[in-house]
């Protein structure tokens, strides 16, 4: 099939060295196996993220997203901006609608950009990498390259907040969206479909600054997974599989818990259910090792 | 600027207790804050909520009230952990998560937000952190936000994190380097004449740019 | 009820629900001839699914049982179930209407005597009681139903079952030859009540309907009250059958929410006050109804009954929206969180069943309907008059959110507007 | 009318042949019913069947007819046989279908059978083909009270249908209240701005009509008659008086505003600022007709801040307001801040609401008001004072669950409600309305039982209030608009319309001689022997519909159109003078005669049951559909209403050996469930009386029993009849057997 190319906006915990470069190891491997094509933008800058409100105001989150949306459309005319991260994806997102319908917010815009030496016409599309698979692959085409099923892996599907909320991925439900569940099944692992804790939130960019809360939040999370009895629990966002995963040994120190419970991405399950090497799918880039999947990546087999 | 400053005064003589219009006009999204219909679905979706002292309806209905004080200074929209459960679920469609961020920015810039507020303080540094570069610098912000309160705290916090970061490390997510350098972009300074510019406009939009 | 030729004089009424047959029989009881359409097998529509009506807690099908004793009684209107309007040509007076008629494969010979019905297993869902319990596939629609005579569902038809019916017939009531056929009637103007549907309540996600088995909504409630109903009247949870005398009834599902339904539904306060005196009846003193509203619209006289609930220990008011429904897997309870505004109370309340009081969603919405038939933006058919000068009156719950004396009101003004174009053309004709 | 030639026909259909001895049943029909002719078939209601009756009537000139089949509420299309009279045994549903299909129960069921025989063949030569009413009189003018929106919309809609229409008005001028109104809340989509009234238009539809003549400064001083012959004396301004005779007549009477100054807590009167909404409407009159904004009364000054109290005197609980809701109130007063919103932005105008209540599309119009910037507040309103020229007002804000004031109110709008023109309450005829007046009787009916429309709860005029909402106690007479019920104009105007009909259809009726609902076209209607009768005005005082006036020498004058055929006033006469050709003392007294009673040595019981044809009966029926079986003891005779009940039959029953009886008629009290109004309630006070004949006889208080059955009782009826046989078990068989 023709290869498909998107501009590329990794952000910045999922760049080089970032908090979630394994995320953008397992992304590339991917990518390769699903002869997608992901060209970062020349220079991109950072969204905003969904806490810097307090200093940036509105403008001048709006001005940020913009830069990248014009450095797209100057670089890599026609492709969709692609996203992997939630809060990255969201915030452009937010930025792109916003802008379109709002003469007044995007003549601001260039007047900022202006100063950067670029201008924004409109109409970028901005896509997160989940809709990329779901729509532009679709599960069959997720499917085909499988060579390592995932079998006897347990899957709770972590959806989050932010490709969740408020836009969401296409035909999916805000309390109970399948999409997740659907792509462990589709590379034959279990998908716990009853995880309760699926759509809560770990308590995002709070779970710096308000990290008490933020964890109660995180042990409802692992406690429910464990409670399903999942092996590990899979994800979409780094912000959410940073929180999960980093914070369960605060908790244990604080609460005497002992939990232990792996947190990988999507783009983790497909890679190595691709063939990927533990390297390659970023395996190596957890705390808490996600074992199940190490075991499957080391077994040899065919390549198709 | 965490004590009540001079766009406080100003904006005072001008609307007077007519906080709603104050609002309307000057907080991102603030025309939505009429709608409300108090059915408490925002209230009652917030992962925060228990930890709010005033959920975002009551909030709607204390400005319509005209308490602007109890507002501007109240910790609560500080909690917004932008999950989004409330826009989704308003049956008026208000943009709930916006107006929260739209309302704690503009009680921050009129002084008036608490100062010891941590995630005002969070998202200060957040905002000084990716455009300082343009693009974030992980390893400072942490840092720096352990050392927010001093560099005893800031210690004893670090230490209490240190497996985490030590995990981190080992993980290769965290880069030591970027104490020295980190992630930057090439045209830093455009970036920074953009958002200056993006500062003037939005000020004087919102007339607070006015003395 | 003899046959009457369809003439510009004929008044076509679309719908044999509480308002299609009051509009029918008070244009026939002022002497003129009426073409009574309706899509279902039986008359009656929503109304006779209802165990009560507010505010008198009387029985609805009291009153159908008088409107189908004032129907029997009239030779002026026809009735033709299983039929739906699918064309209206022509202009005020001088109308065209085509007519398709469904199958029943049960003939007038059927004396009701359910023989067929013991013949055949195969059953199917029952949507007299919103497919809470399965029918035989031979099926008298319920105990008021009319035409009283039975229908074989289609997927009957090619089984060994539907042959099992017909031997079992004695009276050759049964044809399983019989085709779908279409009717052209000439009527002068048309009364368009084709009343409405619970709103998908699938749709309104944090609540979980269909994703936990003891949220149900209020249409299926009056279904659990009702003797006739697929309890006997036993007011138990779907999940384990267990006596629910712990219930919320959440208002506004689907209503005044611009994800759902922009309108008020205007039923539903009252018929969640009129459910907490279901459970009241049940359960005495022992059951606990919970009304969680963001205004109670308990309007005019009605505000008398809203005084007589409040009064009732039993029943708890919470000025809340519901956030969202977990479910306590454990004991299969639901756990209501929200935030009562009255004052800022968070709550996460467990209750043995959720009841939704589920708005009121336009039947035309989203069916095939003539072009005739204009709806505004929510569906409805704007009150009064059709679109342009069109002689199609839309009545009761096609115009608008109505309860059932608005409905019959409505009918009966929408039966004369009907009148004064007839008469006119009778006039014209001499 | 040719002589009477009867005929029995029993079916064999729906397992009867296979249950009873169908053979023994035409015996009886022969022997002992002495019917004419007696025709088995097995499949009766076939094309077949039916075709044999028919030639029978035509051929054999068969002028009544007994059906021994199913029951009557079954397959009364085929049985269809115009001018013949006709009985029906109910052999499927009564019998075959209460009683359990084993060889133990044939013998007691084929004993109902017989038994359903003999009282089927007893009725029918009671019964005689009704002629319709003598009485009938062709007018179809009507005659429409009150000249405000829904008078002249009820006079509107009819004249359209091709109808004469009377409207009277007792002021100067057409409109009523909605013609005060600046705008008019909107009933189309958008329903986003306020709009015009259209009153002006409507007025000038009415006056240039043909078919309606309009009086004004008129009222009525006299009215007597019924449907198709009311005759209406007229009081005009002159003094004069004229007489109009019309067929039916709409009351549109409307209503006045609360007294706002009733609110002593609002303290309205003490400021030119607190109003009313009627009093805000004029302020937007005037201010429109000079062209400018809403200005402050008390000294013209421009109005910055304006407070709406909802339910300003409404749902009270302290008995001393109104105690319901109005139900425009809150629309109105969203409409009348919109006034100054859109005239300029900058004014505050604040609602406060305990439940805003805007049914259906109101919705959109809430939230338009809150697009246009109107707040809204939910809370209770304590007090409004005057605050030098301008208000305060203090509420307790529910959602911020505080005391709190606004101070400086330029204007107070109190929403106060509708207080219905309902004329005098006949049962209370000094009483006060809710404004503390007087009232005046608007119809002054010449009518034994009062000169206006009977009242509900709350003054507002007699409607059923459900499944048929215009049917009053005054056959012929309809209320429209907020005097039955407080409504917006949108609603009022849809009711007039509807009661445009039920006008049309009455007078209609009338002029066919048949009855008004719910026993539509039916063509009996009673008939009183005079020379028997005693004046004893139980007649006259029970009807629930006031049909029967007194004359002179205080004997009943009966109005027939103005009956509904219930037979309250056949069950009130305690000489039995009063009966309907086809349901009379006789044509059920000779059914409780035709029952054969065994003795008492054969241990089976007797129990008659006269049940309400509209709820008990069916309910009965649906049992047996439904298979639940009862007490093969019990005769069940079908009764127009339980008011029709005269305590011979009861009397007779006991007197012939029946061992019990059973009575089972409608709710009664608020919340009746009557299709008669009165009828269960009177049936009730009569039983209570029952007890003396009961001691007369020596016989136990439980030989007679009343219950309420309700239609959808198919579980319980079952019940009550196994609960009643166990009774009459326990005390015994009727010592009175055998002396018949």
């Amino acid at each position: 099939m023709a290869k498909k190319e998107y501009a590329f906006y990794p952000g910045c915990s999922s760049q080089l060295k970032g908090s979630a470069s394994n995320y953008l190891t397992s992304v590339n491997s991917m990518c390769d196996t699903l002869d997608i094509k992901m060209t970062p933008i020349p220079d991109w800058n950072c969204c905003g993220a969904s806490v810097s409100y307090a200093g940036a105001g509105e403008l001048s989150r709006h001005v940020m997203n913009a830069r990248n949306f014009a450095l797209s459309a100057e670089h890599l005319p026609g492709q969709d901006v692609v996203a992997t991260c939630a809060a990255c994806w969201l915030g452009a997102k937010e930025t792109k609608e916003k802008l379109d319908a709002n003469s007044v917010l995007m003549a601001d815009t260039n007047e900022a950009l202006k100063e950067a030496g670029l201008h924004y016409k409109g109409g970028t599309e901005v896509r997160h990498m989940v809709e990329v698979l779901i729509e532009d692959v679709g599960y069959e085409g997720i499917a085909q390259p499988v060579v390592k099923p995932l079998e006897g892996i347990k899957f709770a599907g972590y959806v989050g907040c932010q490709t969740n909320r408020p836009f969401g991925i296409a035909g999916e439900s805000f309390e109970n969206p399948m999409y997740l569940d659907k792509m462990v099944e589709t590379v034959g692992g279990e998908a716990l479909t009853k995880y309760e804790q699926k759509v809560s939130c770990c308590g995002g960019a709070l779970a710096f600054s308000e990290p008490d809360k933020s964890q109660k939040q995180i042990k409802q999370i692992v406690e429910s997974a464990y409670d399903q009895g999942a092996d590990m629990i899979v994800t979409p966002c780094p912000l959410c599989q940073a929180n999960v995963e980093v914070y369960q040994s605060e908790i244990n120190r604080k609460q005497g818990t002992r939990f232990n419970m792996p947190v990988a991405y999507y783009s983790q399950l497909l890679a190595v259910a691709y063939g990927a090497s533990a390297k390659q799918a970023g395996l190596d880039g957890h705390i808490i090792k996600p074992t199940k999947l190490q075991e499957i990546a080391v077994k040899v087999v065919a390549k198709k | 600027m965490n004590a009540p400053n001079e766009l406080n005064l100003v904006a005072l003589s001008r609307y007077g207790n007519d906080f709603l219009r104050e609002v309307e006009e000057r907080v991102e999204d603030g025309e939505w804050v009429k709608m409300c219909m108090q059915c408490g679905v925002c209230a009652g979706s917030c992962p925060f909520g228990p930890h709010w002292e005033h959920s975002p309806q009551k909030i709607f209905m204390m400005i319509r009230a005209g308490k602007r004080d109890e507002v501007l200074k109240s910790d609560s929209m500080w909690m917004c952990t932008s999950c989004y459960n409330c826009v989704v679920r308003c049956p008026r469609k208000l943009p709930i998560t916006q107006i929260m961020h739209g309302l704690a920015t503009y009680a921050n810039r009129l002084g008036l937000a608490p100062k010891m507020q941590p995630t005002r303080q969070w998202s200060l540094l957040f905002w000084d952190n990716c455009t300082k570069t343009g693009r974030v610098n992980e390893l400072k912000l942490t840092l720096g936000l352990y050392f927010k309160d001093g560099l005893v705290s800031g210690i004893k916090q670090a230490w209490a994190m240190r497996n985490i970061g030590l995990g981190l490390l080992l993980a290769k997510r965290l880069n030591p380097f970027e104490l020295i350098k980190g992630h930057e972009c090439k045209d830093k300074a455009g970036i920074h004449r953009m958002l200056k510019k993006a500062q003037e406009i939005e000020a004087k939009r919102l007339g607070l740019g006015e003395r | 009820m003899a046959d009457i030729i369809a003439t510009g004089q004929t008044i076509l009424v679309v719908g044999g629900g509480i308002t299609g047959m009051t509009a029918a029989l008070e244009a026939a009881e002022c002497g003129k001839q009426v073409f009574l359409v309706e899509k279902s097998p039986t008359l009656g529509g929503r109304t006779a699914l209802l165990y009560r009506y507010f505010p008198k807690l009387c029985h609805p099908t009291c009153g159908l049982e008088i409107n189908l004793r004032r129907l029997k009684g009239n030779r002026n209107v026809r009735v033709v179930t299983l039929a739906e309007v699918t064309k209206i040509e022509g202009k005020p007076g001088d109308y065209t209407a085509t007519i398709r008629v469904r199958p029943r494969y049960v003939t007038s010979n059927c004396t009701a005597c359910g023989a067929c019905a013991e013949a055949v297993e195969a059953t199917v869902p029952n949507p007299y009681n919103y497919g809470l319990d399965q029918m035989k596939a031979a099926y008298l629609p319920h105990a008021m139903a009319y035409p009283q005579r039975y229908v074989l569902d289609p997927s009957l038809i090619g089984t060994p079952g539907a042959d099992k019916a017909k031997a079992a017939c004695k009276y050759n009531a049964i044809d399983l030859g019989m085709q779908e056929e279409t009717l052209a009637i000439k009527v002068g103007a048309v009364v368009w009540a084709t009343g409405w549907k619970p709103y998908d309540a699938a749709k309104i996600q944090p609540y979980g309907y269909g994703r936990f088995k003891n949220v149900i909504t209020s249409v299926e409630f009056e279904r659990l009250a009702d003797p006739h109903g697929p309890t006997g009247g036993k007011i138990v949870r779907p999940s384990d059958g267990k006596e629910a005398k712990n219930i919320a009834f959440i208002q506004c599902a689907g209503s005044r929410d611009e994800n759902h339904l922009r309108h008020c539904s205007r039923i539903c306060c009252m018929a969640s006050l009129k459910q907490t005196q279901f459970v009241r009846e049940a359960y005495g003193d022992a059951g606990q109804s919970t009304i969680y509203y963001i205004d109670i619209r308990a309007i005019d006289r009605f505000e008398d009954f809203y005084k007589k609930v409040q009064a009732d220990k039993t029943v708890k008011f919470v000025k809340s929206k519901p956030a969202r429904i977990d479910e306590d897997r454990a004991t299969g309870n639901v756990i209501l969180h929200g935030v009562n505004t009255e004052g800022y109370h968070r709550y996460a309340e467990a209750h043995d069943l959720a009841v939704l009081a589920i708005g009121m969603e336009p039947s035309v919405k989203g069916a095939e309907v003539p072009a005739e038939v204009l709806e505004d933006s929510s569906g409805f058919l704007s009150l009064g008059e059709g679109p342009g000068n069109a002689a199609v009156f839309g009545a009761g719950c096609a115009s608008g959110a109505l309860d059932v004396n608005r409905s019959t009101q409505s009918a009966t003004a929408a039966a004369l507007r009907a009148i004064q174009i007839v008469n006119r053309s009778a006039r014209a004709e001499g | 009318m040719a002589e009477m030639k009867t005929a029995a026909y029993v079916c064999g259909g729906c397992g009867l042949a296979e249950r009873l001895n169908t053979a023994q049943l035409a015996k009886i029909a022969e022997r002992e019913g002495k019917m004419n002719l007696v025709r088995e078939h097995p499949f009766l209601c076939s094309d077949a069947g039916v075709a044999t009756i028919r030639a029978d009537i035509e051929n054999e000139g068969v002028t009544h007819v007994a059906l021994a089949a199913c029951s009557r509420r079954a397959k009364t299309e085929a049985f269809d046989f115009p001018g013949v009279a006709l009985s029906r045994a109910n052999l499927r549903e009564g019998v075959i279908w209460a009683q359990p299909a084993t060889d133990a129960a044939r013998e007691t069921t084929q004993e109902m059978a017989d038994d359903y025989v003999r009282m089927a063949c007893a009725e029918l030569k009671k019964m005689k083909v009704p002629a319709g009413n003598p009485q009938a009189a062709k007018n179809t003018r009507l005659m429409v009270v009150g000249g405000g929106v829904s008078g002249l919309t009820a006079a509107r809609e009819a004249a359209q249908a091709g109808y004469e229409v009377l409207l009277i008005e007792k002021r100067g001028a057409l409109g009523g209240w909605a013609a005060q109104l600046h705008r008019r809340v909107p009933e189309r989509e958008p329903f986003a701005e306020p709009v015009d009234t259209g009153v002006a238009a409507l007025i000038e539809a009415v006056t240039k009509d043909k078919r309606i003549q309009i009086m004004l400064n008129a009222t009525l001083a006299k009215t007597s008659g019924a449907p198709g012959r009311f005759s209406a004396s007229i009081a005009t301004e002159s003094g004069g008086t004229s007489i109009e005779e019309v067929g039916a007549i709409i009351q549109a009477t409307g209503f006045t505003p609360y007294d706002a100054s009733r609110l002593t807590e609002f303290s309205y009167g003490k400021s030119p600022n607190i109003v009313d909404q009627a009093g805000l409407e004029r302020l937007a009159r005037e201010a429109a007709a000079k062209g400018e904004a809403i200005r402050r009364p008390s000294d013209g000054a421009e109005v910055k801040k304006v407070v709406f109290v909802q339910c300003a005197g409404q749902r009270d609980d302290s008995g001393k307001h109104l105690p319901y809701c109005s139900g425009f109130c809150c629309a109105t007063s969203i409409k009348q801040a919109m006034y100054f919103k859109d005239a300029n932005h900058a004014v505050d105008t604040v609602v406060i609401y305990t439940d805003l209540r805007v049914p259906g599309a109101g919705e959109d119009f809430y939230r338009s008001g809150q697009k246009k910037g109107v707040t809204f507040t939910k809370g209770r309103v304590g007090a409004v004072e005057p605050n030098g020229s301008q208000a305060k007002v203090r509420f307790r804000d529910l959602i911020l669950d505080e005391e709190t004031t606004i101070e400086d109110a330029d204007l107070v709008v109190l929403a106060t409600g509708q207080v219905p023109n309902s004329g005098v309450n006949i049962d209370k005829p000094d009483a006060e309305d809710a404004n503390g007046a007087k009232p005046i009787s608007i119809l002054n009916l010449s009518y034994r039982q009062g000169a206006d429309l009977p009242q509900l709860k709350q003054g507002f005029s007699d409607s059923h209030f459900i499944c048929f909402p215009y049917e009053t106690r005054r056959t012929g007479i309809y209320t429209a608009g907020p005097v039955r019920r407080p409504m917006d104009i949108a609603q009022a105007t849809e009711d007039a319309t509807g009661a445009a009909l039920k006008a049309i259809q009455a007078a209609e009726n009338a002029s066919l001689g048949r009855a008004a609902h719910p026993r539509s076209g039916d063509l009996s209607f009673p008939i009183v022997r005079l020379d028997g009768c005693t004046q004893c005005k139980r007649c006259t005082v029970e009807c629930p519909f006031g049909a029967i006036d007194e004359d002179e020498k205080t004997y009943p004058q009966f109005n027939e159109s103005r009956c509904r055929r219930c037979g309250t006033c056949m069950g009130a006469c305690p000489v039995r003078v009063i009966s309907f050709e086809n349901y009379s003392v006789d044509t059920v007294g000779a059914q409780i005669k035709a029952v054969e009673i065994p003795d008492e040595t054969e241990e089976k019981p007797r129990i008659l049951i006269l049940a309400c044809e509209n709820d008990a009966y069916p309910a009965l029926d649906m049992a047996a559909m439904q298979r639940h079986t009862y007490s093969a003891y019990v005769r069940a005779i079908p009764v127009r209403c339980l008011g029709s009940v005269n305590t011979i039959w009861i009397t007779d029953a006991l007197n012939g050996g029946y061992d019990g009886v059973m009575l089972m008629g409608c709710k009664h009290g608020d919340d009746y469930q009557c299709h008669f109004v009165k009828g269960s309630e009177l049936a009730n006070v009569r039983m209570a009386k029952i007890g003396d004949t009961l001691k007369q006889l020596a016989l136990e208080n439980e030989r007679v029993i009343t219950h309420e059955v309700a239609i959808t009782d198919m579980v319980r009826v079952g019940k009550l009849i196994d609960d009643y046989a166990a009774t009459i078990e326990k005390i015994g068989l009727s010592p009175m057997k055998g002396f018949a």
